[in-house]
């Protein structure tokens, strides 16, 4: 798809504006529809389409195959810290009340770092699931496997 | 004005409904896109003006979602329908 | 105004069943998880159906407005269909592999070749 | 009203497409019609994550996986009976039970009358945040959304798990002969 | 006569005009005989309707925050529905479109033709 270039110009200029709607909606989501989920989707949609343009490799040089996996994993691990944090501080676990002085602020604070942790979390495994996808046909092709030959002309 | 509103939004269901048809019936997998793309652009519209006919402005952010997504699977669609392959970066076979 | 106020439910279970038949009838596993899928989404709407509240609002709290929807089911379905794509996703990997090993996906072709390896 | 019309015609032909590619696309826009009746059933957070999540990133799953599969599905011999009665059975039933559930959007069904109301009046005080779902999603049920980023991550190590194993050449080859379509 | 009626009434026919767009471009996605002329009738008016019915919707608002996000979506319409098109159409023609092989034969529901 690289050789079209109008798709190449207007994704090169709608992907950076996909991944800041995706911001938005991570951390506007107390006002207004949104959240980690939705922020996680969109970005991993974001690499996708750069992905669908430009390749694989070059999508794996942005964002390499490391940082998606131990991404996905600090995802989680951010979120069980700030529960484990209300439990040090004296609290229960995922309370988020010790976290700050104001209890409103506290939980503000508590739900956007959760929600920043769920966002990390779905971004990563949707790109990971992705990637895992898109690679397996060229490494079955280098196997040897032959694959819509058999019924698919048919 | 709410009547206008909802002659708009009856016009788009009817739109939706002929697209889907198109998408539907639509003879090659160029038509079913075609259907898809067109049925993706309605149901944004549909979607901002059910939000000024009910009155919850931050619906707006859904349709911009739809307004990205839709292009996203277009695109991914295309690209397997060409290549049979998500994964390339196409210029490295003469395709 | 009872008959259309259960519109909705018939929907929800003409899709549901629309599902189910697609699981148990067809033979090839992506459209079984294509049914799947339907059907999760059958489900989504009977939730969401029942938490909504006629004349209310999106539960966004704004001035003006009293009545609004009931958040909680918002919320199952949120996460419900953040899981589900994710089984989606471990289902086709699992028809991917059993593509590679068998040749096929389709559940007659993957029949005859287990009664063949039993004698 | 229209758009479950909509969505049931459209749920009918992904299930009789025999190509698998044009399912696909349908149920694109099925998920873009369920979303778009989220949006009329008052679920801002639940649409905008069915259009993100059911029309995109699962599509985009299921394409990729019809890259590595064959797109079209074998010829069906007719209806399956017995499958179409167990279906016809189960529905009726269903509809029969669904007869006595309360009217649609009344407000106060029995749904709204248990913990619904405590979060839309205590999720101000509480929170100082106006969105009550992603107050609900992640400070009430907060140990629910943990419990399910772990399902994600977990379902994510299950795909790793299975498709990070280099694929190698078939080995059953009699099975393939027997299919007499491998290899020339 | 006051201007918010005219702005109104503005709003009002470039809705209608809008919805009226959608629909004659809905027919001609229906009505037309291959991919290319499809083509032409659903991208034309997918951008003219949204043109339309945005800008109904924009006049309607007056200048809010939300004047910014239909702007955007107005935007992104305009950007992808024209891209994806033309890739639609490359796409087409690179697989040498009219008759279209396999494809055309067995699609399940109804191969009615137009």
């Amino acid at each position: 798809m690289k050789d079209n270039s109008i798709l190449v110009i207007v994704a090169r200029f709608l992907i950076p504006l996909v991944m800041l709607f995706g911001l938005y909606v991570q951390f506007h989501g107390e006002y207004s529809p949104g959240g980690g989920f939705q922020a996680g989707v969109l970005f991993a949609a974001a690499w996708i389409l750069f992905v669908l343009i430009y390749g694989l490799e070059t999508g794996l040089r942005v964002i390499p195959l490391r940082v998606i996996y131990s991404l996905g994993c600090l995802g989680v691990l951010l979120y069980c810290a700030v529960g484990l944090m209300g439990v040090i501080l004296g609290g229960r676990f995922l309370d988020y009340q010790p976290l700050l002085a104001s209890p409103q602020a506290a939980q503000q604070a508590g739900i956007i770092l959760v929600e920043f942790g769920v966002g990390v979390t779905v971004a990563s495994v949707v790109m990971m699931i992705f990637l895992q996808f898109a690679r397996r046909r060229a490494q079955s092709q280098a196997a040897g496997l032959e694959l819509d030959q058999e019924q698919d002309r048919s | 004005m709410d009547t206008v509103l909802l002659g708009t939004i009856l016009a788009v269901f009817t739109t939706m409904a002929l697209s889907l048809w198109r998408a539907l019936a639509g003879p090659s997998v160029y038509d079913t896109i075609v259907g898809v793309n067109a049925f993706g652009t309605k149901t944004v519209l549909l979607v901002a003006l059910i939000s000024f006919f009910t009155g919850h402005h931050d619906l707006i952010d859904v349709a911009l979602v739809y307004a990205l997504i839709n292009f996203i699977a277009v695109i991914a669609v295309l690209k397997l329908v060409r290549q049979r392959d998500l994964a390339t970066s196409g210029s490295q076979d003469e395709r | 105004m009872s008959a259309l106020s259960l519109f909705n439910y018939w929907a929800v279970i003409g899709l549901m069943m629309l599902g189910y038949y697609c699981v148990i009838v067809r033979g090839n596993m992506v459209k079984k998880i294509i049914g799947l899928g339907i059907f999760q989404t059958s489900v989504f709407i009977l939730f969401i159906s029942a938490g909504k509240v006629l004349g209310g609002s999106t539960p966004i709290l704004r001035e003006g407005v009293s009545v609004y929807s009931n958040p909680l089911p918002h919320v199952l379905i949120l996460t419900a269909i953040v899981v589900g794509v994710a089984t989606t996703a471990v289902g086709l990997a699992l028809a991917v592999r059993i593509q590679e090993a068998f040749g096929s996906i389709n559940d007659d072709d993957l029949d005859q070749l287990g009664q063949e390896d039993e004698p | 009203m229209v758009l479950l019309v909509l969505l049931l015609v459209v749920g009918t032909a992904v299930v009789l497409t025999r190509d698998l590619l044009k399912a696909t696309m349908l149920f694109a826009i099925y998920s873009l019609t369920i979303a778009g009746l989220f949006v009329i059933l008052d679920a801002g957070d639940v649409a905008l994550t069915e259009a993100a999540v059911g029309a995109g990133i699962s599509t985009i799953l299921i394409l990729a996986t019809l890259a590595l599969v064959p797109a079209r599905e074998h010829r069906q011999r007719g209806h399956n009976r017995p499958a179409l009665l167990i279906v016809f059975i189960t529905g009726a039933a269903l509809v029969y039970a669904v007869s006595d559930l309360p009217e649609f959007g009344s407000a106060d069904n029995p749904v709204h009358q248990h913990v619904g109301p405590y979060f839309i009046e205590q999720t101000y005080p509480d929170m100082g945040i106006p969105n009550m779902v992603a107050a609900v999603l992640a400070s009430y049920r907060s140990i629910d959304t943990m419990g399910e980023a772990i399902v994600i991550l977990t379902a994510g190590i299950a795909v790793f798990a299975l498709l990070s194993v280099p694929p190698r050449r078939r080995q059953r080859a009699p099975d393939a002969k027997t299919r007499g379509r491998d290899e020339g | 006569m006051s201007v918010e009626f005219i702005i109104q009434l503005i709003a009002a026919l470039m809705l209608g005009i809008g919805g009226i767009f959608a629909i004659i471009g809905g027919i001609g996605l229906m009505r037309f005989p291959d991919v290319f002329t499809r083509l032409h009738a659903g991208s034309i008016t997918d951008t003219l309707a949204p043109l339309l019915i945005i800008g109904g919707l924009v006049l309607l608002v007056g200048f809010d925050l939300l004047t910014f996000k239909l702007l955007a979506i107005l935007f992104f319409l305009l950007f992808t529905t024209p891209v994806a098109s033309h890739a639609t159409a490359r796409a087409a023609l690179a697989a040498g479109v009219q008759p279209l092989g396999e494809d055309t034969r067995d699609t399940g529901a109804s191969t009615s033709k137009s």
